[in-house]
């Protein structure tokens, strides 16, 4: 009961938040001196045209009227048509999302486990060549940026070792099935092992490029949470029990040192979300971050905000996720 | 009169000389725990290096890095890392490339930081209303797509390298907001700031006087730490087209715009793309290192 | 080898230190205690001399920076200092157990207590079926005075301090074992509840027969419940008695001053105070450590520690006072 | 792996909008659509000279009026569907790129001066359309581009949505008459055709033409030389260049459609004074920009006429020559230069361009900054005549030389001659003139004239002509044909494997 | 209830005082409260030492927060000598903040770690005196040899202070305003027994020295027994039992009173005797028991303990108590 109301509540935050987004990105993307007009019709079109599908778009209005219709537009789960796609953004999206979020899961995974053992690993032995090895090698994910990463690997995997395949979601003579756009998903729910296999070999590489930037960040938390954790009494509870190491390391230390670790994933899968774009664009993934920001570029208000807001409503269900996670972890918080 | 007044400062300075020792001994133990920690010292050294490099960059560059000359050419003992489509030597770039670095860093962390404390101390200070408006605001900057956000301050701000920083630091401060927060809320609570509130000290007395120069100290440390974001943003903006004009040396703007070289002249984006690397390695491991130091466990 | 002094323990010349940027700090110096089975012996000294330290030497679970650099731990016929770390996990928590001086924070915050004390029955006879581990669960609870219905599934956090410190006791005892170290196991509890606690442990020392440690830095504390005391000053022991005996006779002149700065109720003479702080145990005083200090300080006392002799039968002193008189006490 | 009878283009289709003929306006979607659907006429460059040739008409006259033209179409056409291919659906398919006003609409609306009433059918097999006069080849062309793509009537009408002409349906599917057939498109991963057995020109060789989205060059380089595309669009110039002496691998070139040019605003400053503007014109050094930034995929063209086009002469006054740049500005006053702000937007190869710019308009003193914009804001900016210097490219609407001739000579027609503030009557007028002329003779003299007044007075550095050129396997024959005269023209029934 | 529990003219004088902490447990937050303090009414007065004992969470920390106004109240009203506290506004507050000092439980968070002791112990003086830096470092180095340190000292920070040294600071902190009211709040429970007679006997030369009042907390009734004059016993947010220390220690009316006095373990193997023992544990201050908050654990509950709760009523001249079944000697 309690958990509902909570939910409750953090939904209501949630659309409070929303509201904000909407509101600013709207007119953040207004006062950018740009001509999303002038930009779909190209550089050759002349001044009247312009003019012409500027009138016919309502973007001559003045700026609060078309700010109402906009809300309006949103009220009723529209966001509009977009402009260079000329379809609905929700449809764009609907047409985008799965990939990315195929990648952003897959990428979330690769942080949780790397980080989360790295930083078992470094804490258990802290200070020791292990705990610099390791330390180094996830920070080394930070320190790249990833599209020299991403095509570093690309050279190494795909054209000289030729491990893995090229850029892609999947082979391009291969027809995936098709329910929630998740490819993965799609194959396990077929059974089209085949093409799961192909899918899977191609999600490697983009999902480690952009996982392993957050390892650094899950694993320097995991590292330091664990350290806390076996600092503590109960720990030394544990070892007066006669428990051994590996005992008092994961049945003791574990769960309670991943507390604070879920907290930094939730975050992370916001920033993997939105920090896809560049690992879409080296591996031609078809996600809804180059599209995001190809409307940005063209300045595709619609497409900017529809996708801005589907953002951060997605980024805000993650939190909210991993915050009910968070209770069902630490009995602490039960009610 | 004014005499003895003078004469009673230079003794009471004397004093504090004399009685330093504790906080000399403070810095023997910093140092001590520094020099424990390999990774810290490691990371010390490659920062140091970079801001050596930042300073001494005319005197170590070879070449002016923005002149052009014979094109494309690989490292030799003329052009240490080669040069670039151009013909600009990238050793050169790189070098000057240092001193856009720290403008970057300097800006985004007053930006950031700024911003960051002047929301976060307020929100957990205060607490209800106060905190649930500000809270509400920061989670509004932290759902919005940083990129995105990034790419619309730059573009309404007008694309140039300071903008985009201004940018990277307007959409960076909520970390920094929900830190400085949940530092206020943990010194809020803590005897000493009761105690100054029981002397008579107003809010605003506390909060600038007391809690802020508690909070600050992780708060730095999370920016040590944000460096190596800070500068792939800067990065990854402009790979999208936005950061830095050309023709100034941004590592990140080099990698980008030589990531089309990428294949048949790996030097023009190697050499950079490594720069950047050890740079943010470079501050991760110090501010990883800061932290362990700080940390009251090992402190003791 | 030497002849042990209690029959079931037998510390020995017990030397910790810790590596810090200070230096080093010498944080045990030679600690001797024995005990016999079934005996209680109170361990009373400031903060800071090395109470914990000696317990958790004792289980070997002294960690780095920390080291036992000498000493012998002769429990039960075997010398744990010599041990290895998995025969060391066969007698801890099996026929040494201990409980701690935050009952709540040694408890795991996210384990139901019940699972908490059926792991250290586990420990002691893996075999047993999880429904007669629970059993024994249940009546071990039962034992320590709690509703074991619903105290099983409960998580520490909803405990308080006094349960907490039964589930502990709880965990500790499941295994039988045969000695209990309690490191102040009630000086973070009420008066009221600590008395309750104290009566628990009392009890079950007469029903289970186990040889009981039980630290503290409350004179009353150890005054109402223990058989012996030795009483610690930084990193030494300095006293060693049958209670009654210490507390109408301190020889120590630490435990002499001790006894005066302790307040109690009914009593109307001014407190006594002892001049001085507690050494840094860096850099300890030379000689007696409590020399600098001592009311009675002599030339030998700050140039040699002064060994621990016995100058009553069953009752030893560390002090020149009495060594160099050597017949002071034999009135 | 790729099937002998399947040819895999790698491109970055992130920029793809829509396949509606209609409405296409960028180069390679346009060069789909022109694939996907037949034209009343077809333009072909054929000995570097672009000419006219029937497709689904067979044949046409202009009547005396010179506005009057009669389109008679073939017998026995279909669609790919089946349908026959019936005069409705020309004036259809024509009449509806005037409606709907799209991004292409003012090449009908202006340049032909076609209004809704224009095209009509004469009987099923012949189409009418009436013209404001403008000449022959540019009639032609403008009929042969993409956006003269013919509709099934029957088929768009029966996908309309709210009145919009199919337009929604047609962004990702086709009714066309064209060789191929567009099967799906599946946005940011590929789009799929295949042949068109219905094809009045017989049913191509390749049966499956597959476009794989690729955004990154260096991605598509790698996989261009595993074979897994068998065209690679968007390399860069410097890979091009090492695919040369690959040997499963080659590299095909035809001169763009399309300038390069440094555009000064001539009602700014220093610019107002045209001997600065042809002391940038002295200043800039065209051999190191078509050898650095386009690793020579660039023909050394100053003129607004692409080489191949009418009145087209090779005419290259100006080569760095700073001496003589420097004495130019003295003259004008600037002997210690001046600050610029230099535009350019976020293509590669624009940067790269005004980095260079820069660089030498900084050896006789113009201190010019550069500052990359989204093309979105800069095209904002520009079409305000708020850009002093800038650098940009102009791509070729109709592949007549009034499709120049106007926007870089002509302010009144609102494009870049006004955009950059040059308000030169006399060159407007000569290009109309020019434009308008219906004798060659005449107009060829005219367009010299413009051309050498341009050069001498115009607010126009031409950098450079493009060179258009594709990493293509070996396996795959006649792309040189393909792709010959490539944004005008582009043939995929020409390949084969 | 009565207010007027004492004769004479209160110093300090609380009533019906109430501190209600809205809880919020894990993320959940609730419309449940923490009665912390529930309807205290006392008198403290001046130049007394008044002891206020209870256990852990009986509020006796809130109660002091609350009397300085450093929380606000849930209900009630704080009288010096004439002046309502409740009533003032910050401004007029400031007045009184001097007056009115604390020297808090936890000795080593109560110094701010990152400020020299100079600062620490002048801060004060700065906020009320405006005092020139000259002036302020000769009353701190004076306050400084008053409660035993060196001038030396002022420039050292927290952390290279004992325990019994940085309370020795906490003191001359809140003396160095020259305050009437001091708040001890358990000053030497967390100190050793040979540094707490140290300080012990420190604030009882100082209480004379600058004619203060004291309000003693602490759990140790021994300590209250060597300082105090008269005693507040609190349990579970309320007042069981005040009176003067002799009469209170020496006939406790309370059964709780008595269980304290009783469960103290003497540091004389001499004393050891048979005790009552309390029953179960202390309840939640959230929801406190029904009727008598004592009835859970008291061992001589009866029927109406468990309904009735019962009022504060004095059995003789200023003892008060609230049991409805007192232990009358005799
Ligand atoms: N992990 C450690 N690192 C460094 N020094 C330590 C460590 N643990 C203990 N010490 C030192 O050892 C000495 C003895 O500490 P110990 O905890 O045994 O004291 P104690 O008698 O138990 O005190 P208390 O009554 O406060 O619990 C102290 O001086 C302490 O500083
Ligand atoms: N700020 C607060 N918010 C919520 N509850 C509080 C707050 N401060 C105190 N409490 C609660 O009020 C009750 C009384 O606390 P208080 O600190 O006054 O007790 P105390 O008698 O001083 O105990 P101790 O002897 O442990 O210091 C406790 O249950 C405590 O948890
Ligand atoms: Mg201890
Ligand atoms: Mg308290």
């Amino acid at each position: 009961m309690k958990l509902l109301s909570y939910i409750l509540k953090r939904l209501l935050f949630m659309l409070l938040v929303m509201a904000g987004v909407a509101t600013m990105v709207f007119f953040i993307t207004r006062v950018i001196p740009a001509d999303p007009v002038g930009a779909i019709l190209g550089g050759n079109a002349p001044i009247e045209l312009v003019d012409k599908m500027r009138h016919q778009l309502g973007l001559d209005k003045p700026i609060h009227l078309q700010f109402v219709d906009y809300l309006n537009g949103i009220v009723h789960g529209d966001f509009g048509v977009s402009l260079k796609t000329n379809r609905p953004v929700t449809n764009d999206l609907k047409e985008f999302f799965p990939a990315t979020l195929e990648l952003a899961i897959a990428s979330i995974l690769i942080t949780i486990v790397f980080g989360i053992v790295f930083g078992i690993l470094s804490a258990v032995h802290r200070n020791k060549l292990i705990d610099h090895v390791m330390r180094v090698f996830a920070i080394m994910g930070v320190s790249m940026p990833v599209f020299w990463m991403g095509l570093l690997l690309l050279l190494l995997f795909y054209y000289v070792l030729e491990w893995l395949p090229g850029s892609g979601r999947h082979s391009l003579f291969v027809f995936p099935p098709h329910y929630t756009g998740m490819v993965v998903v799609d194959c396990l729910i077929a059974g089209d092992w085949a093409t799961l296999w192909d899918a899977l070999r191609h999600l490697v590489l983009p999902a480690f490029v952009l996982g392993y930037a957050s390892t650094a960040s899950v694993a320097r938390i995991m590292r330091a949470s664990m350290l806390d954790v076996l600092s503590q009494d109960f720990i030394r509870t544990a070892k007066a029990k006669g428990l051994s190491k590996r005992i008092v390391i994961y049945r003791h230390a574990l769960k309670n040192a991943l507390i604070p670790v879920v907290t930094v994933i939730g975050i992370s899968f916001g920033s993997l979300l939105s920090g896809a774009v560049l690992t879409e664009t080296v591996f031609s993934w078809p996600g809804v971050g180059r599209y995001i920001v190809h409307a940005l570029l063209f300045l595709d208000y619609p497409a900017v905000v529809g996708g801005t807001l589907f953002f951060a409503f997605v980024y805000s269900l993650a939190n909210l996720v991993v915050d009910i996670l968070y209770v069902a972890l630490d009995p602490r918080m039960h009610v | 009169m004014a005499e003895v007044q003078v004469q009673s400062r230079i003794s009471r300075f004397t004093l504090f000389l004399e009685h330093s020792k504790p906080i000399l001994e403070d810095l023997k133990h910093t140092l001590y725990l520094w020099k424990r920690t390999p990774l810290a010292l490691i990371g010390t050294l490659m920062i140091a290096g970079f801001l050596l490099m930042a300073i001494f960059a005319p005197l170590l560059a070879t070449h002016d890095p923005l002149a052009h000359g014979e094109h494309l050419l690989p490292p030799s003992s003329t052009h240490f890392f080669g040069t670039d489509q151009y013909g600009r030597d990238i050793f050169s770039r790189v070098m000057y490339g240092a001193r856009v670095e720290v403008w970057i860093i300097f800006i985004v962390s007053v930006v950031s930081v700024g911003i960051g404390l002047l929301v976060g101390i307020p929100s957990g200070y205060f607490g209800g209303a106060v905190d649930q408006v500000l809270m509400r605001i920061t989670d509004m900057f932290l759902a919005f797509p940083q990129l995105v956000l990034a790419m619309a301050f730059t573009a309404a701000l007008g694309p140039n390298l300071t903008n985009t920083i201004l940018a990277i630091g307007l959409v960076d401060w909520t970390v920094f907001a929900r830190l400085a927060r949940a530092e206020t809320i943990k010194i809020k609570g803590q005897p000493y700031i009761e105690a100054i509130q029981s002397l008579g000290a107003g809010k605003l007395r506390i909060m600038l006087l007391h809690v802020l120069p508690m909070a600050i100290s992780p708060v730095i440390v999370q920016l040590t730490l944000r460096m190596g974001t800070i500068i792939l943003t800067a990065a990854g903006l402009g790979f999208l087209g936005l950061g830095a004009q050309p023709p100034t040396p941004e590592w990140g703007a080099i990698v980008s715009d030589g990531r089309s070289y990428f294949i048949q002249h790996w030097w023009i984006t190697t050499f950079p793309g490594m720069a950047i690397g050890v740079v943010v390695l470079g501050f991760n491991l110090l501010g990883d290192g800061i932290r362990d130091i700080l940390d009251p466990r090992i402190r003791r | 080898m030497k002849v042990m002094r209690g029959n079931l323990l037998d510390v020995s010349d017990l030397r910790v230190v810790f590596y810090t940027y200070r230096g080093l700090i010498q944080a045990l110096n030679g600690v001797e205690l024995w005990l016999n089975s079934g005996e209680k012996l109170g361990i009373v000294g400031e903060s800071g001399c090395g109470k914990s330290v000696t317990s958790l030497a004792m289980m070997r679970l002294i960690e780095q920076p920390g080291e036992i650099l000498s000493g012998s731990i002769r429990f039960d016929g075997q010398d744990l200092a010599k041990l290895d770390e998995d025969a060391l996990n066969k007698i801890r928590g099996r026929d040494m157990a201990m409980i701690f001086q935050e009952p709540k924070s040694a408890l795991n915050p996210v384990m139901k207590v019940g699972f908490q004390i059926a792991e250290s029955i586990w420990r002691s006879d893996n075999a047993k079926s999880k429904r007669r581990v629970y059993q024994e669960v249940r009546k071990m609870l039962e034992l320590v005075g709690l509703d074991s219905d619903r105290t099983i599934n409960l998580y520490p956090h909803e405990l308080s301090g006094g349960m907490a410190q039964r589930i502990m006791i709880a965990i500790a005892l499941s295994s039988r074992p045969k000695l209990l170290i309690a490191d102040e196991p009630t000086s973070a509890l009420d008066v009221t509840i600590q008395i309750q606690i104290l009566e628990l442990l009392q009890e079950l020392v007469k029903k289970l027969q186990y040889a009981a440690i039980l630290i503290t830095h409350d004179m009353g504390v150890a005054a109402e419940f223990c058989d012996k005391i030795t009483v610690m000053y930084a990193g030494n022991t300095v006293e060693h008695s049958e209670t009654m005996n210490i507390f109408e006779k301190p020889y120590h002149p630490y435990t002499q001053g001790l006894f005066k700065a302790v307040p109690d109720i009914g009593r109307t003479d001014e407190l006594a105070t002892i001049p001085g702080v507690v050494p840094d145990l860096v850099a300890p005083p030379s000689g007696c450590r409590f020399h600098p200090r001592c009311p009675h300080c002599m030339e030998q006392c700050q140039q040699t520690f002064p060994p621990l002799i016995e100058i009553e039968p069953g009752h030893h002193v560390a002090c020149y006072l009495y060594l160099k008189e050597g017949d002071t006490h034999a009135n | 792996q790729i099937p002998k009878d399947t040819i895999v283009h790698g491109a970055n289709t992130d920029i793809f909008i829509t396949l509606d003929p209609g409405i296409c306006f960028e180069v390679l979607p346009s060069a789909i659509v022109k694939n996907i659907y037949a034209k009343l006429v077809e333009v072909k460059l054929e000995d570097g000279k672009f000419v006219v040739v029937p497709d689904l008409a067979e044949k046409w006259e202009m009547a005396d009026d010179g506005k009057t033209w009669t389109f008679y179409l073939r017998d026995g056409l279909v669609f790919d569907n089946g349908d026959p291919v019936t005069a409705q659906d020309v004036v259809f398919s024509l009449t509806r790129v005037v409606k709907l006003q799209k991004s292409p609409a003012w090449l009908f609306t202006d340049v032909l001066g076609l209004t809704e009433e224009s095209v009509t059918a004469i009987d099923d097999k012949t189409v009418q359309i009436v013209t404001n006069g403008a000449p022959p080849n540019i009639v032609l062309t403008n009929l042969g581009g993409s956006n003269g793509g013919i509709l099934n009537q029957k088929v768009v009408m029966a996908n309309e949505k709210e009145g919009d002409m199919g337009e929604v349906w047609l962004t990702d599917h086709s009714a066309g008459a064209g060789p191929y057939v567009l099967k799906e498109w599946k946005r940011n991963m590929m789009i799929l055709l295949t042949a068109n057995p219905n094809y009045w020109g017989g049913e191509p060789a390749l049966k499956t033409v597959i476009f794989r989205d690729v955004p990154e060059a260096a991605d598509q380089f790698l996989l261009l030389k595993k074979g897994e595309i068998d065209v690679a669009h968007n390399l860069t110039a410097e890979q091009a260049n090492e695919l040369k002496s690959a040997t499963d691998v080659r590299v095909v070139t035809t001169p763009g459609q399309s300038d390069e040019y440094v555009g000064m605003n001539a009602g700014w400053g220093p610019f107002q004074d045209n001997r600065v503007r042809q002391a940038v014109k002295y200043a800039i050094d065209y051999d190191a920009i078509i050898e650095k930034v386009r690793a020579g995929f660039a023909i050394n063209n100053q003129q607004f006429l692409p080489v191949g086009y009418f009145a087209y002469v090779e005419d290259n006054p100006f080569t760095q020559d700073l001496e003589k740049a420097k004495a130019l500005m003295a003259e004008a006053g600037y002997a210690d230069g001046f600050e610029v702000e230099l535009v350019t937007n976020t293509t590669e190869i624009r940067k790269n361009e005004a980095i260079i710019v820069q660089e030498n308009l900084a050896k006789i003193g113009i201190k010019a900054t550069v500052n990359i914009m989204q093309a979105s804001q800069m095209y904002a900016k520009f079409r305000q005549q708020g850009i002093n210097l800038i650098v940009a490219g102009w791509g070729v609407d109709y592949p007549d030389a009034a499709a120049l001739a106007d926007p870089f000579a002509n302010h009144r027609v609102n494009q870049l001659a006004w955009r950059l503030a040059w308000l030169d009557d006399h060159a407007a007028d000569l290009a109309e003139a020019a434009n308008k002329e219906l004798d060659e003779e005449k107009r060829f003299q005219l367009y010299r004239e413009l051309t050498q007044y341009w050069h001498e007075n115009g607010p126009f550095a031409m950098m450079y002509q493009p060179v258009q050129y594709w990493g293509v396997r070996n396996e795959l024959k006649g792309a040189e044909e393909a792709f010959e005269g490539y944004s005008v023209h582009c043939d995929f029934t020409r390949l084969s494997k | 209830m009565q207010t007027e529990h004492a004769a004479g003219s209160a110093f300090i004088r609380i009533e019906h005082l109430k501190q209600y902490f809205p809880i919020k447990r894990g993320f959940f937050a609730s419309n449940l409260y923490v009665k912390a303090i529930d309807d205290v009414s006392l008198d403290i007065p001046r130049n007394s030492t008044f002891g206020v004992v209870g256990e852990s969470g009986s509020g006796k920390t809130t109660l002091a927060r609350t009397l300085l106004r450093l929380i606000e109240p849930t209900a009630g009203r704080i009288h010096y000598q004439d002046t309502d506290l409740t009533a003032l506004d910050s401004k007029q507050l400031l007045v009184f903040r001097r007056k009115m000092q604390i020297v808090q439980q936890d000795p080593y968070n109560s110094l701010h770690p990152r400020k020299l002791i100079k600062n620490i112990i002048g801060e004060g003086l700065k906020i009320h005196f405006h005092d020139a830096s000259d002036v302020v470092y000769s009353k701190v180095k004076a306050i400084l040899e008053e409660v035993g340190l060196r001038e030396e000292h002022m420039f050292r920070y927290p952390h290279e202070f004992s325990g019994g040294q940085r309370q020795r600071i906490a003191v001359a902190r809140a003396l160095v305003l020259r305050p009437e009211f001091l708040i001890l709040d358990e000053p030497t429970s967390a100190l050793d027994v040979s540094v707490q007679a140290v300080i012990l006997k420190m604030l009882k030369d100082l209480k004379r020295e600058f004619s203060l009042t004291y309000m003693f907390i602490t759990h140790d009734l021994a300590i209250i027994d060597y300082m105090a004059d008269h005693v507040a016993v609190m349990y579970l947010g309320e007042l069981v039992e005040v009176g003067a220390k002799k009469d209170l220690f020496g006939n406790p009316a309370h059964p709780y009173t008595y269980l304290l006095l009783d469960s103290i373990p003497h540091p004389d193997p001499r004393k050891r005797k048979e005790r009552i023992l309390s029953r179960g544990e202390i309840p939640s201050p959230v929801n406190p028991p029904k009727g008598c908050r004592f009835h859970t654990r008291c061992p001589y509950v009866q029927a109406r303990c468990k309904t009735d709760p019962p009022d504060m009523r004095e059995i003789r001249a200023g003892h008060f108590m609230r049991c409805h079944f007192p232990l009358i000697k005799g």
